[in-house]
């Protein structure tokens, strides 16, 4: 499977690309916007090198538009923005989601609401889980915290999406976009195609098909939504994960993703340090939200506290999971702003005592 | 051990390509390091900088508040990042263009006239590889050998012309020669 | 002229009967592409852009693969299914709402790159599928029901020309206006939609064929009434012909 | 006699839009009294004998519910 | 305040538009999709009667930019569109709470995801409650669930969105929208006009001023987004609002709004008749979420049975409410269908045994 | 000519440096806007809409009313603002990516309701904020940072000639392209935009004037060789002159 | 009290002036009415057909599933709608181009030939007013002085002419002669 | 002897595009040696006497930090 290792200093946004190359990605298409541009541009490169489909496309709609139409050639396509780009392709991810179509949206967020400003933030935590797009869907929702990460979830994202015919998104941000670290770059032998029968490429051979959401006769539509229901039931059953760590004794528990997440992990090592039992519980999946895991914890664990880079998103999920047997405290950094290690710390000092 | 460096200077002084210099050494040495550079409309304004972590120890936010080492390229960036340095820091400045450089007993500050050197080599861009010579030489974070294996892993294709004049300018700002 | 005791239908038509409103322009629209992809034999390795609009149920009637795309967006959805798979054709069916409205950027763009595809553009001067309302093609003074005084260019602008728009950009190879409201035309017709997508087939580029279209639904008005109005107010409008040969 | 063309319609398809009948060019189609199941006034042939077989009438319907068979 | 009072029989999405006229809405900006056609087609007839602002736009992006455009001048605007289209404005509304302005957003609800159905539904309360565009913003939602409510809720939500500067959606569906029932029509006699210092409309006398979200400043917008918190918090207190019925001696209470509020009204009067003691709380805000309401109720009534015309999206609003201290359950009908009254009284049977 | 020892500033200027790279023509532009405002003694009654671009912060250098409309959507707001306030003079200042790109239905769209707005359209042939991307204006072998190896029509279409597309449409005025790259056509490029805003005064509908504009970080030049290239390369693809005057 | 009516025909017929009337009339009467009538893509195929629901109390769902009463104007909304009829419901049919009319003991039919009544009248479109004076006399769930009242209310400008003949055509279908 | 025009150079904004030294029909500015807290290379006039007074450099400036004045 896997042919050569290496490690490299390169970007999170470059990882993406790279985690997306070795994931067999065929078609890339995409719009600028910071702090996601060395994506596009760097996809512009590698995909020229590798023989594949890269167009910038003239919008952000035009590009998951794209997407759609790639995909449903069986293609394992991908499209990348930030936050404004990635509100203006909640349609077409509807329809993604409507159509059972695979496919990867990166959303390198940033501060907002509006056009905010280009610094990293988690602002998009709703939009990205309770599905920004009309209509009853889900997408699964991958949180990177490390550029390694970066590399890797971006692979996954693509075999989750053909495993489960569901538009993936990879649900990272600014500062791990913009950031350099090394990463240990594994080189895929498989192209990673998975076979498809429900895919458009020409009637030979077989009964025309057709891929379409829309679904008018009597009753059609809601058996449709109950089967993509139970799609995601079992999606919830199976693809639920986290990271935790000094779970065993904790009497706090820090709730955190992505960036925010790497500042709790150094704040729970100050902790301990002074003795105070505190724990981390970092979800790799948004949705589905590992929510059995929390909800273990909080039989016994008394205190939460959720820390994210928004005005508290995320902390309704634990809430739901949490279910009243403990109380949720929330710590917030909104607008680019990153969480200090030494508030996070404050906080759980206070909330202890 | 951690070490937090910010690098800063003008836009076109190289300050990314130090900073990833300055990691990639890092990571030939096999510590954690993440460099989080300026990126965006920032550096419309014709400024750059960048923060780099160093560590045994898994890295939390690559964001530098307080940064240990300093090495600043130009006198803006002295006046915006001098203040936020920890007691006891190190201040590697190219003291060709920062003329303002503050006395203080709290900080150790390495004056270099980088962007002079640069010019004795024959390229005034190589001043930052100077400035990291230097940089590399005070802290003894990781050996000029790894620098000069960065170099040469960073400068590739149409760029490998440029390797030796870089790789020179890293050892006169390492040496002892001024 | 069939040879069983049954009316001729094409093999890229499914024996579905459309929904299509009496004397609708669709209808023979897309039995004229059923007849060209017959002859061109490439039935097997066609894919189609249904758009939305009347003709959104255009994949019940095509005995070929077809997808649906979102409002607009046929040109980008064909561009995505046209760049993985090059030697299939690929081929957007829009209404005029569809594409010289909401995907005026879309189809601009898709021309502009000059996307290897066929597009079959169908102006009826209103949208049909949502009940009537005016279209950036609709003439001056035209009443619709968003138009109930008549269209005022003061307040909404003018018919908009959308071939002769796209014709102006270099990416496009083939453009041709056509009108089904008469036998002459249909016949003509046909022999334009042919061509564009022989264009395709040689490799040659963008090409696209608009097709004047009755709505009598949408007009309010008669069959007969409907095919006047054709010859006597949109043809002036829109004149009918070849509008770039590149 | 026998016709030379047998003008075929499907009544249950058609749905009485006249094109077919504003097409002929020798006027030897008309639309019924009666309607079908959908309450279309569906067209009828009135005098087949003079059918010249153009197909005209097939090219213009937009339902496929008209069609000319030559008989021999 | 009122002028002539009338009861005519309309439908809902008529009853949009006469509420809008009888507010002060002097532009509107739309394009059409079922189900609800009939609110531009109406209003480019009321529009042009009343000589204000009218334009069927190019596209729904473009609709809620010229509702940007008009409401920084101070005049009160709106647009409306059905599902699909709303994910398009998504952006644009995000905008429009960065920049805090007023707006009022009407969305008819179809079957979704993707282009759904035409019927109606209730698959968006994720997006119009949690906030489909990106960053942390909220939209005031109100929920009517007659006609006469399309009415008089149209009113309420321009009165909100000025007193707020927030862009208020009103969150309705097909049901109510293509439904025709009597109402009372109110010709209120004030212009309702409302003094706005912010506005752009040429500095004459004054100094320059600008209308924007970018905020690159060192934690500007931080500040900004705890700013609208402040605002958002205080919406939450004032604004939240439900109606409720029987709750007094209840032991299962449904929680329903809009349409399926309607069914559960039905439901809850046939189980009172039975001997059973239901209630009935209809949220008639989804944002603010009433909230307080629910959790008071909870600690008495046991059980929870929410209703919706979806997979299950406002039962996460009431499980927050409830935070534990009784079970929800959930009954929904996606895709378009809508509840069955004996349905209803079946769960509630099946819950309290 | 100023009288007093200090720089002249147009009073429809703010004191406030612009943080546009050196040589950037968006300086420029943004002084002659001012000049022809403070000219027509309108700068109480002048509401602009600033893009999503370089000129984003338009805002803090203008010294009137200005907003700021998501990516692309500048004539959408515009006409929200005309709408409402006929008499106040409502202009948009507009990247290529901008009003070529994502907003092309709506500078489309504008043009075609013949909106009574003024478009001051800046083509750099490049994305400047976001780096240095391709634009639909880009000229062909062009390298920019998404067409690595130089724009290549066969994948990314043709340089984009946005203004004779609009001057195509019934609803325009007034379209005329001009240049900032030297003295001439500086002069001449604030005729021309004197005579938009005119036409706006004066009610007779859509006017744009489309300026090729220096960006020399986004083409990676000096200042010397990013006027040379105007002259050069720009021009003869996007010639000079009056593109429609009705 | 609750009276839910289904009205069903071709698109043309008139079906939802009818569902307008019949609700209107019921509100003039201060009843409780909802009136839902198909919409859209549905109407494309070229049927029409309305749920109209009557009360002294409150109404919940607007969409009638068991109607107590249908009135039927064509073929095919008989199959479609019929077997939802509840027991001992009520069929107004229009019998004209009705011809398939299933016989039942637990329901009451009444056929009335509505459409040729309305080309006597001088206008086939009115057969649906024929239809709904039927549906009045049979029902008395209103008075007809109400539905008149309705007709003046809803026939305005350009359409006032048509009050007369609509008028005829209601108390023809509410009379005894036929 | 005074020049008859002045050529004000405001450093501090000036950002050494040299748009005003190329476009001086007397070739009269030139690119400075020294720069500004910006790092960039400010513009200085070689020869004020000579300078016409035709305010290209004005002109060209897009960051309004060169003009001229009438010495009189
Ligand atoms: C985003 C979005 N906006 C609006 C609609 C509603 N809609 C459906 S079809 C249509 C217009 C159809 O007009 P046209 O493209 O001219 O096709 P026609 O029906 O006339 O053939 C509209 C606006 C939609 N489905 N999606
Ligand atoms: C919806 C959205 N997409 C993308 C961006 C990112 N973005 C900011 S400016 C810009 C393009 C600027 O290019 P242009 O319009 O040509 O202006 P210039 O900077 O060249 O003057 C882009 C793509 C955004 N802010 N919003
Ligand atoms: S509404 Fe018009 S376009 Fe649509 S099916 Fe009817 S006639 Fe055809
Ligand atoms: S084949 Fe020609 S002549 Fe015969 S019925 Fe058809 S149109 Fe008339
Ligand atoms: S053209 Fe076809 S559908 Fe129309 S009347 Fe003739 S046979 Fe019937
Ligand atoms: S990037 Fe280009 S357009 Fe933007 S400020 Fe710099 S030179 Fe000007
Ligand atoms: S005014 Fe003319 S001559 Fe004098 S410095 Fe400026 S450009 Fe040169
Ligand atoms: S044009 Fe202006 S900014 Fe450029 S060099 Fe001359 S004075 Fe300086
Ligand atoms: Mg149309
Ligand atoms: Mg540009």
């Amino acid at each position: 499977m896997i042919r050569i290792m290496h490690k490299i200093l390169i970007k999170g946004n470059h990882a993406v690309v790279e985690g997306g190359i070795q994931a067999g990605c065929m078609a890339y298409y995409g719009y600028p916007i910071t702090p996601q541009n060395e994506i596009t541009a760097y996809m512009a490169k590698r995909m020229g090198e590798e023989g594949r489909v890269f167009i910038q496309s003239e919008s952000e709609i035009a590009a998951i538009n794209m997407v759609f139409g790639s995909s449903l050639t069986g293609a394992r396509t991908m499209t990348s923005s930030s936050s404004p780009g990635i509100s203006l392709k909640q349609e077409g991810i509807s329809y993604m989601a409507g159509c059972e179509l695979p496919g990867v949206i990166v959303n390198v967020q940033r501060g907002g609401p509006g056009l905010g400003n280009i610094s990293g933030a988690q602002g998009d935590y709703f939009q990205s889980t309770r599905g920004g797009g009309h209509g009853d869907y889900r997408t699964i929702v991958l949180a990177p915290y490390s550029v390694q990460e970066m590399f890797d979830f971006t692979i996954k994202a693509f075999d989750l999406a053909d495993k489960y015919r569901i538009p993936v998104i990879l649900h990272t941000d600014g500062y791990l976009g913009q950031m350099y670290e090394p990463v240990l770059v594994k080189e895929l032998k498989s192209d990673r195609k998975t076979k498809k029968d429900w895919i458009l490429d020409g009637c030979k051979d077989r009964k025309p098909r057709m891929i379409r959401s829309l679904l008018m006769d009597e009753g059609e539509l809601e058996e449709h939504n109950w089967k993509l229901n139970k799609l995601y039931d079992k999606i919830k059953m199976k693809e639920a994960s986290c990271q935790t760590c000094f779970t065993e004794d904790a009497v706090v528990a820090i709730v955190s993703y992505g960036t925010s997440a790497r500042i709790c992990e150094s704040a729970v090592n100050i902790l301990r340090g002074k003795g105070i039992k505190a724990c981390l519980i970092r979800p790799t999946t948004l949705w589905p939200f590992p929510e059995k895991t929390i909800s273990t914890i909080a039989k016994k664990v008394k205190n939460f506290l959720v820390v994210e880079m928004s005005l508290g998103q995320m902390v309704e999920d634990v809430k739901l999971a949490v279910n009243g047997m403990s109380r949720v405290h929330f710590y917030g950094s909104p607008g680019g702003g990153i969480p200090e290690t030494k508030v996070v710390v404050k906080k759980v000092k206070e909330i202890i005592k | 051990m951690r070490e937090e460096v910010i690098i800063a200077g003008y836009g076109g002084q190289g300050i990314l390509f130090m900073g990833s210099v300055l990691a990639n050494s890092a990571m030939v040495e096999g510590l954690e390091v993440t460099f989080f550079p300026s990126y965006g409309a920032e550096m419309r304004g014709g400024t750059a900088n960048g923060g780099v972590v160093i560590s045994n120890k898994k890295i939390g936010s690559p964001i530098v508040t307080r940064p240990s080492s300093l090495i600043i390229m130009n006198e803006l960036s002295m006046k915006r990042f001098y203040p936020m340095l920890k007691k006891k820091g190190t201040v590697i400045v190219n003291s060709s263009l920062v003329k303002e450089i503050p006395k203080s007993k709290e900080v150790k500050i390495i004056k270099i006239p980088a962007t002079q050197f640069a010019e004795v080599l024959g390229n005034e861009k190589v001043a930052n590889m100077i400035a990291l010579g230097a940089y590399i030489k005070e802290t003894g974070i990781f050996s000029l050998d790894s620098a000069i294996k960065s170099l040469h892993s960073l400068l590739i294709a149409d760029k490998k012309v440029l390797v030796d004049i870089n790789e020179k300018a890293l050892k006169l700002g390492a040496s002892d020669e001024y | 002229m069939m040879d069983k005791n049954k009316i001729y239908r094409p093999e890229s038509l499914t024996d579905v009967q459309n929904i299509y409103c009496s004397g609708c322009g669709h209808g023979i629209i897309h039995r004229l592409v059923a007849e060209i992809i017959d002859e061109l034999e490439i039935r097997e390795k066609t894919i189609a852009v249904a758009p939305v609009g009347c003709a959104v149920f255009a994949y019940f009637y095509w005995n070929f693969d077809v997808t649906e795309a979102a409002h607009g967006r046929p040109p980008a959805v064909a561009t995505g299914i046209k760049r993985i798979l090059p030697d299939r054709v690929v081929f957007t069916y829009q209404g005029d709402g569809d594409l010289a409205a909401i995907g005026t950027a879309e189809i601009i763009h898709a021309a502009n790159r000059g996307e290897n595809i066929t597009v079959v553009f169908v102006n009826n001067a209103v949208y049909g599928m949502t009940g009537g309302q005016m279209a950036p093609t609709t003439l001056i003074k035209q009443k619709t029901t968003t138009s109930p005084r008549g269209r005022n260019p003061r307040y909404s602008g003018f018919p908009i020309k959308i071939s002769e728009a796209l014709a102006a950009l270099d990416g496009t190879t083939y453009i041709e206006r056509v009108s089904v409201h008469n036998v002459k035309n249909v016949i003509n017709a046909k022999r334009a939609l042919k061509k564009a997508f022989k264009i395709q087939i040689e490799g040659k580029g963008f090409s696209m064929v608009e097709f004047l279209a009755m709505c009598p639904v949408g007009w309010a008005m008669s069959s007969e009434d409907s095919v006047k109005w054709i010859e006597e107010k949109m043809i002036p409008e829109y004149p009918l012909g070849v509008i770039k040969d590149a | 006699m026998k016709t030379k063309y047998k003008v075929i319609i499907d009544e249950e398809r058609c749905k009485g839009c006249v094109l077919c009948v504003i097409s002929c060019p020798r006027k030897i189609l008309k639309k019924s009294e009666k309607y079908n199941s959908k309450g279309h006034h569906f067209v009828e042939v009135v005098n087949e004998m003079k059918c010249s077989g153009c197909n005209y009438c097939y090219i213009m319907c937009p339902d496929i519910a008209i069609g000319i068979l030559k008989n021999d």
